[in-house]
């Protein structure tokens, strides 16, 4: 049990050490950071704010990951969110009860999810193709359902989904915790997990193994549509409001990058899904610590691309091996004195 | 003792260090003008690591290397080649996507004002072939040819590219004996021009056929070197495996003939369009069906759409009278099927994934996602097949894309016995394989056998296929085409009805 | 006839079948103005996905061309604005930049064995935000020699125009394609896209031959850049966000596989030309919400991708029968 | 008459309701319209223009995304001999390329917005936060500049932070909680000022959900007049907007008409009006006016 514990804490060090470097680095432009009170049932601060506002990127995380673990790519998450929080307005305007809208909004993710997985493991045609279309037939649907104008609701239920909070943290906090809790337990407490990476690595060899790769792939594709209904269930109820317009606007490349900040190679196989959620949280410290920092927004992208180039730098195999190098030459240095005397 | 400027390649004290292994330990080599060196081991012994230190693929971490008396230190492969090394390595042929001649000369087309004259290069490619009878559409993408026609060609690029030393690196593993006597033709050949050569190789009759010396490694380290016409084969054995081979294959048979019982598995009429005539095929409890031809011939379709790989779009299968489902793997593999497949790289590793993920991944699969295999049972499984195969591994969390050939091959097998299969399809289990594990297959077969599984065994060595087979199905273009049966089966045998069905060939 | 060309067959077939079907619905798409405009207003796009091409045949992506084309273009309009160098100069610089900015995304992906999708993400966020750091404004270009650029033209029969710029796109898919197929540079590409570990050990330059490609596509994104700049007349940070997915939709019809290692230059440009096809249709048909132009340029590109995958499976099958 | 018209894409309600209201428009004049959406990009706009003149329409509407880059294609639809109308934004072309152009100040509304605030709090501090629209977009530039004009000299109205929300609500809600942890839980904070209504509303929920009184401990002004802001009006939670009518191709269509049936050019430029609505302004009757438009 150490043994994994032990494991898990070489996995995530990377990660942990970027996000707290991006953390202090925050701080000193700004020295409030850390601050944190309790507000409105809730604690309140610019910590929080990273959780609360990385939500919708985190999920789509958890999917990705998934997702690219089998070799794959899914680019039409933004637009499944848009098309998820047109289908959860609409439905709630039109007098649906909660639930009702929930299981609607959930199940056309999972529908989305399907068409993709469908295009992927049965037409086989190249994930990066097959989910580019949805990803731009996609936000036409969900302006179709919105009719290109923001769906404005006040239902308090779906709104506390957005702004509400339990036990002190903002929902949405909880729900992405939450789910990326029961994901990780789901595919690492059963043998998921292992057949997705042997068919991410090679589904020709999964499938003479007698994994059912088909559906396993379709499966994948389903999960990360339901994380980008989980999304765009947040980030319209965050705003009261379907945008079909901008919801998930190019969050799609933002949830690739947690992926791989988290460590998971695009070429499939290995993966993490706590990592990946380390990655989102570094991915949204970069974004609200530029917001707090005051540059003007001109640099914004600047700034990011320079952070992002220098977390990958340091995580890179060859920067990796190149500080095991000097930690060795370091160890064998005093050796050599002695050899000397 | 020659002396030192007679060698065009010397190596001393290599030392090659991975990551919790160490692969080399001051392996000394050295390589004259005009002989054929056999370099011989164990599976994992370091003998591809070796050379792939003396051609630059790897970074060595000690030793020096003399190259026609200069020190060489070739830094990739490209500049291996350009000292004139040519190397055929083990399992990464050439590229699939490529056409034959663009594989045979990548980095050294003929051009004509500067641009790749395609059209010479296609007349030269097709000359260098023929030295091989090797008479193919160079302009066909590599990946349209059998791996015995794509080994040839690797050969091929080798041959051309050496201007001093030859490497070959497991170069008849799937070659049959006919290309295997062309291949030491232009072996000799090349020989004779005073090429140094090296090459490895599991079969030993080989090794005295064509060697002038041999060094053998074991554990990464030096043995010894010495004149293969002073190396008697037992005493070579005991070299590689450092104690006496009980038994070796041969083609004295157990005759208990073991009268095979009543038709287990009845296959009638089998067959797919385009990839292989439909055939019967009965197998006992506790029988050894052998399946032998030439390359291409369909034994690896055979296989395949026996086990679903490829969906029959022809006959029945049953078992005990019962149907059978062998509409996927995954439905055959309920069915208590199991398949060992022959490229390894490409249908049976998933080279990413730890040695005990590899071994338990059929199981697991069977078993369903949902009902995993704990862990500590998954790890005593893998200690278990990494033991009963002797599967030379550091641990069983190592990525089994970092084993070597052979291992690997070990690994696949496990997988297959975990499952605990009745019916076993074998296609080439013994590619790659050390005299050492080669023995212990053999054995695992017929104690499988006696256990009462019934096996099918596809292999181009007709003495091993001899000593376990009750029965051999003789095929040619893709049809079955003779079946001999106890007193029949053997090398002789075989070879005539390999050989009659070819001159049936309406040509 | 070779395998190889299956899809790249195909794709013509499609393209020509498509073509067909517009005309008999709208006769006026046959005219020599449609056919130009195909050229011209495709002009850059065309150009950055040949650069693209080279980029998915060995197996990579490049993300950043869409921003790279925007900083060109500001560049340029910057540097026009403010000094008085001539244009032919100012080009000369920003190909040099845009090509150094591709060889050095190579160069990281190849030293620190980084992926290049992410690599070249960080580029595109690095290219938008140097175009947005020269100018947020929209800049327009009045040099002369613009002008005398953009009256440079053939006029075809029926009146269209063979622009400029639509005639360097044809010259840069001529030499990309003599490139690809007629250069060892080309060959190595080939070889890098069906597996590194085996074109390392085969001898490929892998180092040379990765920086080199995503120097050619910075090279390419650059013309592109220029080209663009000459299509409008302005350089604009905001112009061209997406291109890349345009560039890599355009790629994949025209038969490349994203996987690496099999593609056609010649079929990048079908791919264009049938994006193109889509685009004037829509605005032919004219009566299309913004919501149903998406929903239908989506459905399009799922149907040519089917189609195609159908015309292959169909003639494989039939080959595997004669 | 036929008549094409390129419109930018459907990024906002505001263009959706541009578009729907050119559509009723088109129809009660009996023109066929062809219309084609751009997807956010000029060179699919180009390219439209380009397949508009290929089928030989009578009239363009165009709503350029962009000022610059026009000069050739408006040249061949000259030579085409079709006139060209511009909506909402102006172009950086000569003018003889185009007939008229339909569109509000968008400086003068930056400046309507900065004159109100510099009249409302009247000679006493206060810090100001704004809420850019797309970095580069010619709104997100003009609209900073007139509001900036206005505020010049205003010794006690200060911008302390200005980021761009991206003319979004989610950002624009964003970008505000980070303005307010930033600025001292936003008491240092006495008013917000947005390129646009949606990222206004987004900076109200801000507001609201960090304990503060929009409207009143912060005010609020923006501009577009979108049916969401006069709610908020309504409900004291905003409190200005400047309006830019999404009807800019009535105007357009009358002076088409004028000019193909009677050959009378139109002025140059057909400036709409930039009207300023505060909740003195009945703004529960705007938005029932307002809420059927598409917006
Ligand atoms: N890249 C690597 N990383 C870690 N260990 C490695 C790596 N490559 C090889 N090894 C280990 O080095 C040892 C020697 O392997 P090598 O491939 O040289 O054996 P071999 O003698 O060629 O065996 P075979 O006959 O099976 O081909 C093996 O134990 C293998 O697991
Ligand atoms: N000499 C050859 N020339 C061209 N194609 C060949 C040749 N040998 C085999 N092939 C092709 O390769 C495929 C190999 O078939 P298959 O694997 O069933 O044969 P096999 O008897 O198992 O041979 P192997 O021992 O190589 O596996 C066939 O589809 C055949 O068309
Ligand atoms: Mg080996
Ligand atoms: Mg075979």
């Amino acid at each position: 049990m150490t043994g994994t514990l032990k494991a898990y804490a070489v996995r995530l060090f990377p990660q942990v050490a970027a996000l707290a470097i991006i953390l202090f680095m925050v701080s000193l432009a700004f020295p409030g950071f850390f601050k944190l009170s309790f507000q409105n049932d809730r604690l309140y601060g610019s910590l929080i704010d990273i959780l609360n506002r990385g939500a919708p990127v985190a999920l789509l995380a958890i999917g990705m990951t998934v997702v690219i673990a089998t070799k794959g790519i899914d680019l039409s998450v933004g637009a499944v969110m848009a098309i998820c929080g047109a289908v959860a307005a609409a439905s709630i305007t039109a007098g649906h009860s909660l639930a009702f809208t929930l299981l609607v909004t959930i199940s056309t993710g999972i529908l989305c999810g399907l068409w993709n997985g469908v295009l992927v493991a049965v037409l086989d045609i190249q994930p990066i193709i097959a989910t580019l279309v949805l990803m731009v037939a996609g936000r036409g649907i969900a302006q179709l359902i919105t009719e290109g104008a923001i769906l404005t609701f006040n239902h308090p239920g779906l709104i506390f989904i957005g702004s509400g909070s339990l036990f002190g943290l903002p929902m949405p906090v909880i729900i992405w915790l939450g789910f990326g809790l029961i994901v990780a337990l789901l595919v690492r407490r059963t043998a998921l997990g292992m057949l997705i990476e042997a068919v991410g690595v090679n589904r020709r060899a999964s499938r003479l193994s007698g994994v059912s790769t088909g559906v396993l792939l379709i499966a994948a594709y389903m999960l990360s549509g339901l994380c980008a209904a989980l999304a765009g269930i947040i980030a319209a109820a965050d705003i009261r409001g379907a945008d079909a317009n901008n919801a998930g606007l190019w969050l799609e490349l933002d949830a690739i990058l947690a992926v791989v900040v988290g460590g998971t190679s695009l070429l499939g196989g290995r993966f993490s899904i706590a990592a990946s959620l380390l990655g989102a949280m570094i991915i949204q410290s970069i974004n609200t610590g530029i917001l707090l920092s005051g540059f003007p927004p001109e640099f914004n992208l600047i700034i990011k691309a320079a952070i992002i180039v220098l977390i990958l730098v340091i995580q890179s195999p060859r920067a990796q091996s190149a500080f095991i190098w000097m930690s060795r030459a370091r160890a064998a240095e005093p050796k050599k004195e002695q050899e000397a005397k | 003792m020659q002396s030192v400027s007679s060698y065009v390649l010397s190596a001393t004290g290599i030392d090659k260090i991975f990551p919790g292994a160490r692969a080399l330990n001051g392996v000394d080599f050295s390589l004259a003008r005009g002989e054929v060196h056999a370099l011989l081991g164990e599976n994992g012994a370091g003998k591809s690591t070796l050379i792939k230190c003396l051609t630059g693929a790897y970074r060595r971490d000690g030793g020096r290397i003399l190259l026609d008396g200069a020190d060489v230190d070739p830094h990739n492969t490209l500049e291996a080649q350009k000292l004139g090394i040519g190397t055929v390595y083990q399992e990464v042929n050439l590229l699939a996507n490529l056409t034959v001649a663009e594989n045979l000369f990548l980095g050294r087309q003929p051009r004509r004002f500067g641009l790749v004259d395609a059209r010479a290069m296609n007349k030269q490619a097709r000359a260098l072939l023929s030295q091989y009878d090797l008479d193919i559409d160079v302009t066909a993408e590599l990946s349209s040819f059998s791996v015995a026609v794509q080994q040839v060609i690797a050969i091929a690029r080798a041959v051309d590219l050496s201007g001093k030393v030859l490497i070959l690196d497991e170069p008849t593993a799937s070659l049959d004996t006919h290309e295997v006597a062309m291949l030491f033709r232009i072996v000799r050949r090349l020989k004779e021009r005073g090429l140094g050569i090296i090459f490895i190789t599991h079969f030993l009759e080989q090794v005295y056929d064509i060697s002038d010396r041999i060094t053998v490694l074991r554990n990464g380290q030096l043995v010894g070197t010495r004149d293969t016409s002073a190396l008697p084969r037992r005493e070579l054995i005991a070299m590689m495996l450092g104690r006496e081979l009980v038994h070796e294959v041969s083609e004295a048979k157990q005759s208990e003939a073991k009268a095979p019982g009543a038709a287990r598995f009845r296959f009638r009429g089998f067959g797919r369009k385009g990839h292989i005539q439909p055939f019967d095929l009965d197998v006992a409890s506790g029988e050894v069906v052998g399946i032998a031809g030439l390359l291409g011939s369909g034994r690896t379709e055979t296989a395949e759409i026996l086990f679903g790989a490829e969906r029959a779009d022809s006959g029945t299968a049953e078992v005990d009278g019962r149907p059978l489902d062998l509409s996927s793997p995954r439905a055959a593999i309920r069915e208590k099927f199991g398949f060992c497949p022959e490229d390894r790289k490409v249908d049976g590793i998933v080279g990413d994934l730890s040695v005990r993920e590899n071994i338990v991944l059929a199981l697991q699969a069977r078993r369903g996602w949902a009902r995993p295999i704990s862990r500590s049972e998954q790890d005593r499984l893998a200690d278990h097949y990494i033991k009963a195969l002797d599967i030379r591994t550091s641990d069983r969390e190592k990525p089994i894309r970092l084993l070597s050939g052979g291992n690997q091959q070990k690994a696949i097998l496990a997988r297959w016995l975990a499952t605990n299969p009745e019916f076993l399809i074998l296609d080439e289990p013994t590619r790659g394989i050390d005299v050492g594990a080669h023995a212990e297959i053999i054995r695992l077969i017929e104690t499988l056998c006696e256990k009462g599984m019934s096996l099918i065994v596809i292999s181009s060595e007709l003495e091993e296929l001899v000593a376990y087979s009750s029965r051999v199905l003789v095929l040619r273009d893709r049809a079955h085409v003779a079946e001999l049966t106890g007193e029949e089966v053997t090398t002789n045998a075989i070879v005539e009805a390999i050989a009659s069905a070819h001159e049936g060939r309406p040509s | 006839m070779n395998p190889r060309y299956l899809p790249l067959t195909a794709t013509v077939a499609i393209f020509l079948i498509a073509y067909a079907v517009c005309i008999a619905q709208y006769p006026n798409m046959l005219s020599t103005r449609v056919i130009g405009n195909l050229l011209t207003d495709n002009a850059f796009l065309g150009i950055a996905a040949v650069g693209m091409t080279f980029v998915i045949l060995s197996g990579g992506i490049d993300l950043s061309i869409g921003a790279v084309i925007a900083f060109t273009g500001v560049f340029l309009a910057v540097l026009l604005q403010s000094t008085a160098i001539h244009p032919l100069a100012a080009f000369a610089l920003a190909l040099i930049i845009t090509t150094a900015f591709g060889a050095m995304m190579g160069a990281i992906i190849h030293h620190l064995e980084m992926p290049p999708f992410i690599v070249t993400l960080a580029g595109m966020f690095l290219a938008r935000g140097m175009a947005f750091v020269l100018s947020i404004d929209s800049i327009p270009i009045k040099h002369p020699f613009y002008t005398s650029l953009k009256s440079f033209y053939y006029v075809l029969p029926g009146g269209g125009r063979l622009t400029l710029i639509g005639g360097l796109m044809l010259v840069v898919f001529l030499v990309g394609i003599l490139i690809a197929h007629r250069t060892r540079f080309g060959a190595d590409v080939y070889a890098l896209g069906g597996g590194t570990a085996t074109a390392r050990l085969m001898g490929v330059p892998i180092g040379r031959t990765t920086v080199m490609i995503y120097a050619l596509s910075g090279f390419l994104a650059g013309l592109s850049g220029i080209v663009f700049s000459l299509y409008t007349s302005a350089g604009y940070s905001l112009a061209t966000v997406g291109v890349e997915l345009d560039a890599i939709a355009a790629v994949v019809i025209g038969g490349t596989l994203l996987t690496g290692g099999s593609g056609f230059v010649a079929g990048t440009l079908i791919g264009i030309l049938i994006q193109g096809l889509i685009q004037t249709y829509i605005t032919f048909d004219g009566s299309l919400s913004s919501w149903w132009t998406k929903i239908l340029i989506g459905l399009l590109l799922f149907a040519f991708i089917l189609l195609q995958k159908a015309l292959i499976l169909l003639s494989d099958r039939r080959r595997r029968h004669a | 008459m036929t008549v094409g018209f390129s419109q930018i894409g459907s990024e906002s309600g505001w263009r959706a309701a541009e578009t729907t209201l050119t559509k009723q428009q088109a129809e009660k004049r009996g023109i066929d319209l062809k219309f084609a959406d751009a997807q956010q990009k000029q060179e699919n706009q180009i390219k439209a223009l380009r397949s508009f003149i290929a089928q030989g329409v009578d009239a363009i509407l165009v709503a350029p995304v962009v000022a610059t880059g026009w000069d050739e294609v408006l040249q061949e639809a000259k030579d085409a001999k079709i006139p060209v109308v511009l909506l909402d934004r102006t172009i950086d072309a000569p003018k003889d390329l185009y007939l008229t152009a339909v569109t509000s100040d968008l400086v003068h509304e930056g400046n309507v917005a900065g004159k109100w605030l510099v009249d409302t709090v009247a000679g006493k501090p206060c810090n100001v936060v704004e809420l850019q629209g797309t970095t580069g977009s010619s709104p997100a530039i003009d609209r900073k500049k007139g509001f900036e004009e206005a505020l010049a000299g205003k010794d006690n109205l200060k911008i302390v932070r200005s980021q761009t929300g991206d003319f979004t609500r989610t950002k624009g809600k964003e970008v505000m909680e980070s303005f307010l942890k930033a600025e001292d839980g936003g008491k240092n904070i006495c008013a917000v000022y947005a390129h646009n209504d949606d990222m206004a509303v987004g900076a109200i929920q801000a507001i609201k959900e960090a304990g503060l009184k929009p409207g009143t401990d912060i005010l609020v002004v923006s501009i577009d007049a979108v049916p969401d802001i006069f709610q908020a009006m309504a409900a004291g939670e905003a409190n200005a907007t400047v309006e830019l009518t999404p009807n800019m191709a009535g105007p357009a269509f009358d002076a088409l008409d004028a000019f193909i049936k009677d050959g009378k050019e139109p002025p140059k430029w057909i400036q709409t009006e930039s009207k300023l609505y505060t909740q003195a302004d009945d703004p529960m009757k705007v938005y029932e006016e307002k809420k059927g438009l598409g917006y």
